[in-house]
């Protein structure tokens, strides 16, 4: 009789608000007793491929599973490979690596600001944000010559340099951005029913938070200062003065607002960037100077770089090298294993939404059916990028 | 403010017999190679000591030692001079018969994490509280994917 | 349940918001096939391929991370062609071509008739990728980036 | 022979033209049809985007919502094994049905009318009452969680929206000493409209409104990121259409109610004009529309509540409210004797 009471609900994959994954959700009436996500529907093996694949090769690979952060999780695994190689980059190089992950990470907490807006069934917020992602996806793509996809970082430095005008296009985005952020406020923010909706809603305490080991924006709402940015500095982050945003409530809606606060960070951020940075080479010397002197002239000109014809035979030593960077959802680790060989002899990279998917499990219960896509969202989960 | 070294005598010294060798490497790595038995006693030592979560845990086939390498990537986010520092915990185990006790009770972050392990390097991780496949599908019957006798092919540079 | 003022101020504030944007005359939207966008010259778009410069030395077919470049023998050389189907537009190949045979052009529109016409072999390679087709002339548009309206769509 | 006379005598001649001209069949696809459109328009233009734009262009995509009623009719009606079948294909009809028939008891004008009766405002509210019963028929012929789910969310908002909503139109009933939509109407005339009079009242209704339809904030028995479509989940082709037009048919019908009861129906035409249908009919329908738009225009600002807090606002805001409204309309009418 005891089972009976129960009610199996199995949301996804084919539902509209899960996305590419699978919730099994035992339901006592409304509330959610258990709660266990079945993932894998979008795994597709990048540890397994990386293996058989050059060191250079695999820059674009680990970008597929974080399509809405490729910058980030793309410097995760620059770092480790340069730690295994034993090289770093210019620091012009650097500042442009921080420019880039800092656009990146505004476009993806827009990407998932908008999500969580038509997941609680707000359809404008949705709309706002996804065109207003467009105007840094346009700016990257200036930068990097891609939308999405950037391929920018290579072992020993960036491939292309700041393009002319940049800095000015750069602060008319932020101008405009700055407005519409108070517009956002007033229709989503501090909406009533929005607020309704995710106060009090999923919450993390900040002993689970640290037990469970969730990252990023959700680790930070639940009141823990960890932001890898500041703990171990990468990149041109040490000269740059930004804030750690942290809220003590742990709810749906803190973790909310610590991601549109960043997003002002991460403004505030790009604009130091494009103050500060210093000129030089964009390439480690190492590698300069086996671009034929031809090219390298004619990229002096335009900005756009050449790569020497060793890149497709990297050889790191022999070891390993494990190396995080706060990507947009969180800390993005990559630990790679070298054999000396040109491949790796094992790759391994854990993504922020793998991390927070165990968030699921223990936040879901005890909350309503319609909690769902409320939770969900705020913690930005992305299936691909958990599946990798 | 420690050092990695000072930090590396630390835990030499709370771990004493238990870790046959304790590697630093530069910035911010420190390496306890563990034998199987002692890893859930190490584990619950470090824990005591403030690294209260697991970042990583991978498992690493070496068909010629017939060994599989598993490492626990673990930090801390409560104490700022442990997070600087990432511990990696190594213990190597039977190819033929790659099982260890779970990490989950002292861990609980680590759930998911050798979950996943177990799906795809095919590692047993006894106690664990669900330890069913998780990417792959449920009726998958081949030898763990990330081993290195599963070859994947790839195709040439000629046409 | 008697709402607070601070909450009754939050729904107006949402409404007159909402209100405001009907009278905002301004859309983000980019009707494509009627507009079509310039990309910008640095663009990593469909790869160009000069066979003149090739030196045949297989750089870009090694580094081609999804196997879309490929050798093909013609006569004497070794000469590179692509799949298309295959192809991420990493430009890759592209940057590590030591003698400039291949080039990037800003063209994206990535649509044939057949997957056979994907495949270009050296020849069809160096033809260079086709112009696209539109039923009628598109207005061209450049994107500019602008203070008070975001995005803002110039035809040129 | 028939003559042209004939045919227009027939069709002017009331309880024809209510049913099948206004407001009845053909006046509700016109304003269902321009509705949807509206909605989808007015969110677009708060989103900053176009909208339906391609089908007849000059005008916007106006005709869009008559090509998707087009694709509806044309889709394949998928009958899920396991459904109870009967149930299943008439219960979505029968809600349709339902829903539409309070429309005859709706006067025109003071002479123009299907037929007059001293409880008609009863009879429609009445009428209205039933056709959600068939939304739960559904949610249990579906034989799909979500379907059940779905119809059991709109069971328990059946009761949160409406007692506050017969509460609030029983204190206009008060304040105009009558239960017959044409003496209400008369009555505003005479003195102010209800709104005035009112304004809790109105509010109520309005908010009842909005819950009995599924406009957001109160969207829940639908909502597609929880329960996919609730009741209608199973639901394809024609049927669909249906079932989409449901809530539609009842915003309809509510707002011309809201016109009639508190925003002064057909007046200021006066006498002679009552006798053809089409002025007063107008001014109606324009009172009904701000309504109507208000209702789709909350759309583009607000996401949905969760079922418990709308029950919440139902039964402790609603309901005390026109408690509230109720008393308002005693002490007016003891106030004015």
């Amino acid at each position: 009789m005891s089972e009976d009471k129960f009610m199996q609900v199995l949301i996804g994959p084919q539902h509209p608000g899960s996305g590419h994954m699978r919730f099994i959700v035992k339901m006592d009436g409304d509330i959610i007793s258990e709660f266990e996500p079945d993932i894998g529907y979008v795994h597709r093996a990048v540890e397994k491929i990386a293996e058989s694949k050059r060191y250079i090769q695999i820059v674009p690979l680990v970008e597929r599973p974080i399509l809405a952060d490729t910058a980030n999780i793309n410097l995760g695994y620059i770092l480790a490979l340069e730690r295994l190689l034993g090289i770093d980059a210019p620091p012009r190089a650097q500042y442009l690596r921080t420019l880039l992950a800092e656009i990146n990470r505004i476009h993806s907490h827009l990407y998932g600001l908008g999500i969580h807006g038509i997941m609680i069934g707000s359809s404008t917020i949705f709309m706002w944000c996804f065109a207003d992602r467009e105007i840094w996806i346009e700016l990257a793509q200036e930068l990097t010559g891609a939308r999405i996809t950037y391929s920018y970082m290579i072992p020993g430095g960036v491939r292309r340099d700041l393009p002319n005008g940049f800095n000015e296009k750069l602060s008319k985005a932020i101008a405009y951005m700055e407005e519409r952020l108070k517009d956002y406020e007033k229709i989503f923010i501090n909406n009533p029913v929005v607020t309704a909706r995710l106060i009090d809603v999923g919450i993390i305490k900040k002993d689970d938070a640290i037990k469970l080991g969730i990252v990023g924006p959700n680790l930070r709402a639940s009141g823990v200062a960890y932001d890898v940015r500041k703990i171990e500095p990468y990149c041109a982050y040490p000269e740059i003065d930004f804030d750690i945003i942290v809220r003590k409530e742990g709810d749906a809606y803190s973790r909310v607002l610590v991601r549109f606060e960043e997003i002002k960070q991460s403004m505030k951020i790009v604009k130091q960037v494009v103050e500060k940075i210093p000129s030089g080479p964009i390439i480690n010397e190492s590698y300069l100077k086996l671009i034929p002197p031809k090219l390298r002239e004619k990229a002096e000109q335009t900005g756009i770089w050449k790569m020497p014809a060793i890149f497709i035979n990297l050889k790191p030593r022999k070891g390993e090298a494990i190396s995080r960077v706060e990507a947009g959802r969180g800390e993005v680790t990559h630990y790679i294993v070298s054999d000396g060989s040109p491949n790796p002899y094992r790759f391994r990279v854990v993504t922020p939404s793998f991390r927070n998917l165990i968030a699921f499990k223990y936040t879901m219960p005890g909350h309503r059916l319609a909690d769902i896509p409320a939770i969900y969202g705020s913690l930005d989960y992305f299936p691909p990028s958990a599946d990798r | 403010m420690m050092s990695l070294n000072e930090l590396k005598e630390m835990i030499e010294k709370e771990l004493g017999a238990l870790a046959f060798k304790v590697d630093s490497e530069a910035p911010n790595l420190i390496i306890i190679n563990v034998e199987a038995p002692n890893l859930f006693e190490v584990a619950f030592k470090l824990n005591h000591m403030g690294f209260d979560h697991v970042k990583v845990v991978t498992g690493t086939d070496y068909p010629i030692e017939k060994k599989i390498e598993l490492v626990y990537h673990v930090s801390s986010y409560t104490n700022i001079d442990l997070a600087k520092v990432i511990i990696a915990l190594k213990i190597r185990l039977d190819k033929s018969n790659p099982k260890v006790k779970s990490l989950v009770k002292i861990w609980p972050s680590a759930e998911y994490l050798e979950r996943e392990t177990y799906d795809l390097v095919g590692i047993i991780f006894e106690d664990h509280p669900k330890l069913e496949r998780l990417l792959l599908p449920s009726d998958w019957d081949q030898i763990p994917p990330l081993w290195k006798d599963f070859k994947i092919k790839t195709e040439g540079i000629d046409a | 349940m008697i709402p607070k003022p601070s909450t009754i101020k939050r729904h107006l504030e949402a409404i007159i918001t909402g209100l405001k944007y009907i009278f905002v005359k301004n859309r983000l939207t980019l009707r494509y096939p009627e507009m079509v966008q310039l990309l910008s010259e640095n663009y990593r778009g469909m790869i160009k391929y000069y066979m003149d410069r090739c030196i045949s030395c297989t750089l870009c077919a090694r580094i081609c991370p999804a196997d879309a470049i490929k050798m093909y023998t013609v006569g004497e050389n070794k000469l590179p062609g692509i799949n298309y189907m295959r192809c991420i537009f990493c430009g890759f190949c592209v940057d590590i071509c030591p003698k400039e045979a291949l080039e990037f052009t800003n063209i994206h529109d990535l649509a044939y008739y057949t997957r056979e016409e994907q495949i270009q072999k050296p020849i069809e390679f160096s033809k260079g990728p086709p112009k696209p087709i539109f039923k009628k002339e598109p207005m061209k548009i450049v994107v500019k980036l602008d203070k008070s309206r975001g995005l803002k769509y110039e035809r040129t | 022979m028939i003559s042209l006379d004939q045919i227009i005598r027939l069709i002017f001649f009331p309880p024809i033209f209510i049913t099948i001209v206004f407001p009845g069949l053909i006046a509700l696809l016109i304003v269902i049809v321009f509705l949807i459109w509206l909605e989808r328009k007015i969110a677009a233009k708060v989103q900053l985007r176009y909208g339906p734009l391609y089908i007849l262009k000059p005008l916007g995509g106006v005709i869009q919502t008559v090509a998707d009623l087009l694709r509806y009719l044309f889709a394949e009606v998928i009958i899920p094994r396991r459904a109870d079948k009967f149930s299943f294909i008439m219960a979505p009809i029968l809600s349709f049905g339902f829903a539409f028939i309070p429309i005859v008891a709706l006067p025109i004008s003071s002479k123009y009318f299907a037929f007059k009766s001293d409880l008609s405002l009863l009879v429609v509210l009445a009428l209205l009452t039933i056709a959600p019963i068939f939304i739960l028929i559904i949610g249990w012929a579906s034989d799909n969680k979500f379907s059940f789910i779905g119809s059991l969310r709109e069971g328990y908002m059946i009761m949160a929206y409406e007692v506050p909503l017969f509460l609030s139109v029983l204190a206009m009933a008060i304040l105009y000493n009558t239960l017959d939509i044409i003496e209400i109407v008369e009555t505003q005339s005479k003195w102010v409209w209800g709104i005035l009079l009112n304004p809790i009242a109105a509010f109520v209704f309005l908010i009842c409104t909005f819950m009995m339809t599924a406009r957001f904030p109160f969207e829940i028995s639908e909502a597609e990121q929880e329960i996919v479509m609730g009741p209608f989940t199973e639901y394809t082709g024609i049927i669909f259409g249906l079932c989409m037009s449901y809530s539609y048919i009842k915003l309809y019908i509510l707002s011309l109610l809201f016109a009639y009861l508190f925003l002064g129906g057909w007046y200021p035409i006066v006498w002679p004009f009552t006798l053809n249908p089409i002025m007063p009919g107008i001014i109606t329908l324009i009172k009904g529309l701000i309504v109507m738009i208000i209702g789709i225009f909350l759309r583009s600002v607000y996401p949905r509540f969760r079922v418990d807090q709308t029950l919440r606002i139902g039964w402790e805001g609603m309901f005390v409210l026109s408690i509230v409204a109720l008393i308002l309309s005693f002490s007016l009418v003891i106030l004015v004797k």
